[in-house]
């Protein structure tokens, strides 16, 4: 077991120093949600303000040099940070965006890998997240493409066995996404990929439960498209990225038109710059640009891969403390491999809402209900969860409170 | 502990005792709400007679304060002219949206004043109301069908 | 002649502090491309992140409570701004967005107003700023649609003369900015929707440039949507604004589609939540929407008519200072009638990106090229113009500088 | 004043006398390049004679740095080989990224290297870079062209 030092992280947080209802600490277990964000990425947001703040690539001033350079100096982070080329990173505001912006552009087209037809078939999976289902739901009602998609085993991981007659030469596009956001379940996008390459399709990763996680290399990943969001992985609010294939990008149509996307205009016409400015038309999110790059910064200084290390460990712990529990039930893999620190789990006659709103007054915060993934409610056969998620600023003591808490619960509830 | 104003005892019971609870097979409106934020759902039927509520029955997954309020209520509602009914939704509504400033009218709300206390926790808010928007939908719907 | 302290307002600003090239002051006449921003609303950002940060609507714990009060909170300050119902404000990531929003969902529908055909018009004009020209262009190519337009007359106003026959029972929307971000022209915005909403046309104005700088109330300027940026009036980056009437939204598709936008989801297909929840899909900027809010509180407290008097009385100094210069040509109206504090500008032998780059030398911040109005900029035969643009921390004398340092540049090219 | 290290008496001179501007009408390929920031477009024709830039003309709108640059450039790769004239714009093209820290090699670039100074001014290279990249693309065209 591998821990990080997290009294010293947790000193970067200043949210840690509130005091929650009943003067309780913090015990924040719903970074799947959204994570909180180091000094280091709101001083970074307020120097671009009080220091460069200008339109960028707009004007000839140093204020707008200066702009440019820190808006640019993000992509570059972000780019190394997956691997990537630099003109391969396009900033959006949220991985929804990402995910829609992708699904427009095939319907914004008929040529080409892009152009859909009847007959053609999106593939995802019954884990999707929301943001990973009905962009294509839409997608296909546009082109009168079909949605096929990957069940879920019993243990909460992608039944793959049907994958020989689920991705076919029909298969235009495989969206999946990399790591479930209830389940905490890891995909084998790597093996998805090869036998949808052979066959043509494009495979879109939602990287929303990885990015910020564990270390992710586009150039062995073997995706086309990945989209995350900033916000999970101590970033800002309002800022996503969508990493895609140079190729790609360049045979793709735009999704948002405006300002500093194009080429030129006439009133009848326009024109568009080469990928990325090609997908950010406007003036684009850019204090929240440069928030994500100190972010990526933050945690390449400590390391992904202790990152990683570190949340395998909680898991471990926190999947043994709740196995002890009477009448809790866990969604998911029992153990640590191909799985993330996501734990989704249920109290016998205790409703989610119920059991998020005992732990709330001992300071503990979860997410319970469907977390934007219903469909996988239903194959569970529940209304919703109660899930557990940690990151690099929990640590085991965060998971024994969890613990005592679930036990208060069952007593106030009059269950055990 | 703050908690206690909002599960009071009498909702515990509600929740474990639900009224009203089975779809009747009789009905002159059924409808179905959800609650897109938590997935909680709910059938409801009511049967109108004459503009009375002669029967109201329902069936749903929730939480405790969506479950003993949709308890609360149907015993509330049943057998009132939908006239009566809407008066006491409205002031349940009421109750809801007043962040802890009112104590509800007993008279008029009965059991359900023990909600009273929801109203501080702006998240649940909308549990409590889940089966009350359901059975005004339902009377809605009742009425101007009567009405034709 | 009636002037803001200017000094005081200064003081919440930081950025005034930074020393710019030569060590000289900075002269920001460059708040037409973005606004600087004041510390207060810097700080609402931070207190959200260090106190209430969580995802809104989304958890039963104390953070998601008070994220979503903050959120929605904002939301009603923007409403009051505006003179809109609560239900009617939707925060996008920009005005870029929110037009786009609004093409998307004309499109993604083929029932009632929002569906256009062969045949159909949408009415533009001239001087739009490319985000509400090119998403119309676009949407015209997408439903056969027919885009037309109102020229600019050769004092740099709209030119209404024609618009018996240009809005005509044909006419389906009528898309037009406010002001002018190149001539400063402000269009009479209730005279065309009037007649507009006689042949049912639907209504869409760019208010970027207004919003901003006076107050605007949606229920006497008989617009049916309205569109603006949060980083063009002293908000973050990444937060934009879409009004439209209740009746409108409700019948209108979404735009994005993810978490939160959902009534319910299968995997074959999902229902929308009710206005705005269903055009907010996934996370959404909520750090920004909080700092607009913050913004909007500032200038409130200021008051918009003094801002707009105040900006009034530097468009005159301005404009007449800039007429005593030889070899430089105004293009807009030369009179402060209908007409914002935006001035553009040509020099004589002088190319704006060099003349631009002097002036940088001085510390004064000036926008060049074509703003993102590209078809303005055929008509009045130029490839560029050069920009200053005033707002409330703008005082006389930064205008003195412009002037001096016009007659710098002249200087070093050696015209005059 | 820090200004002079860009607008170099040189560049001036040809800015207010560009050479090789005013398109020819015999060519070998036509090209039209914009600078989408400012608006700034050059039409460019050349003239291809085995494997000799027999002739270069141009036409266009643009600030002091961009025509200055593009007059240079023309009178530069006028007459040279197709290979010789790839290696003086490669040069120019690593001296416009060198952000101040090249001079440019003189034999090579002549009054290009007044240009060095571009190089510390990142929002001006692309004007520095607008006609040169306009030339490229012909010469590969062309190039391309006589191959088949
Ligand atoms: C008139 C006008 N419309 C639209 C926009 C686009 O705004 P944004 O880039 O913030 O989306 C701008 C500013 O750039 C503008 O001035
Ligand atoms: C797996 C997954 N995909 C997509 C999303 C959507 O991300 P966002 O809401 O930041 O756009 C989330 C988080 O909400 C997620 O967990």
């Amino acid at each position: 077991m591998s821990l990080l030092d997290v009294a010293a992280i947790k000193a970067d947080f200043p949210i840690f120093d509130k005091k929650m209802r009943n003067d309780a600490r913090l015990v924040y277990l719903d970074s799947g949600a959204t994570s909180h964000k180091p000094q280091q990425v709101l001083d970074a947001e307020r120097t671009f303000y009080t220091q460069h703040n200008a339109a960028v690539h707009r004007g000839s001033h140093l204020l707008a040099e200066e702009a440019s350079a820190a808006y640019e100096g993000a992509r570059e982070i972000v780019s190394h940070f997956i691997g990537a080329d630099v003109d391969e990173i396009i900033f959006t505001k949220s991985a929804t965006e990402s995910l829609n912006l992708l699904a427009y552009s095939f319907s914004n087209t008929n040529r080409g890998v892009f152009a859909l037809k009847p007959g053609d078939e999106i593939l995802v999976s019954e884990m999707e997240h929301h943001a990973n289902l009905i962009p294509w739901q839409q997608l296909a009602k546009r082109t009168g493409a079909t949605l096929t998609w990957f069940g879920t085993t019993d243990e909460g991981r992608l039944d793959i066995s049907k994958i020989d007659s689920l991705i076919s030469t029909r298969t235009k596009i495989v969206a999946i996404t990399h790591q479930s956001n209830v389940l905490g379940s890891i995909n084998p996008i790597h093996m998805i990929a090869e036998k949808a390459h052979t066959v043509g399709a494009l495979v879109v990763v939602d990287a929303c439960q990885s990015a910020p996680h564990f270390a992710l290399d586009v150039s062995t990943l073997d995706a086309d498209f990945i989209a995350f969001s900033g916000h999970k992985m101590l970033g800002p609010t309002g800022i996503g990225v969508l990493w895609g294939r140079a190729a790609l990008l360049a045979q793709m149509e735009p999704f948002l038109y405006g300002g500093s996307m194009i080429e030129s205009v006439t009133m009848e016409s326009a024109t568009w710059a080469p990928a990325p400015r090609k997908f950010e038309a406007g003036v684009p999110n850019m204090a929240q640009a440069v928030g994500l790059g100190a972010a990526i910064n933050y945690l390449q200084a400590i390391g992904m891969e202790k990152i990683h290390d570190h949340e395998v460990a909680l898991t471990n712990y926190a999947l043994s403390g709740l196995q002890t529990i009477k009448g809790l039930r866990i969604f998911g893999p029992l153990d640590t491999v191909d799985r993330g620190g996501v734990i989704s789990f249920a109290l016998d006659e205790i409703h989610p809402h119920d059991a998020g709103q005992v732990l709330d007054q001992y300071g503990i915060a979860v997410r319970t209900g469907h977390h934007c993934a219903w469909p996988l409610m239903r194959k569970f056969g529940v209304a919703g969860t109660t899930r557990a998620s940690f990151y690099l600023y929990n640590d085991l003591s965060d998971i024994d409170v969890l613990i005592d808490g679930i036990a208060a619960t069952q007593k106030y509830f009059k269950v055990s | 502990m703050e908690l206690d104003s909002l599960y009071q005892e009498v909702i515990l019971d509600h929740y474990k005792h639900p009224l009203h609870k089975g779809l009747s097979t009789e009905k002159t409106v059924q409808v179905h709400h959800v609650n897109p934020s938590c997935g909680d759902e709910i059938t409801l039927n009511i049967l109108l007679q004459d503009g009375v509520v002669s029967d109201v029955t329902w069936d749903g997954v929730g939480c405790s304060i969506s479950q003993a309020s949709v308890s609360m209520m149907s015993d509330l509602v049943h057998g009132k002219s939908l006239d009566e009914a809407f008066v006491i939704v409205d002031s349940f509504s009421e109750l809801m949206s007043s962040k802890g400033s009112l104590q509800g009218d007993e008279s008029l709300l009965e059991d359900a004043v023990a909600l009273a206390g929801v109203s501080k926790f702006p998240a649940r808010v909308k549990c409590a109301l889940l089966g009350w928007m359901a059975f005004k939908d339902a009377a809605i719907q009742g009425r101007d069908g009567e009405k034709i």
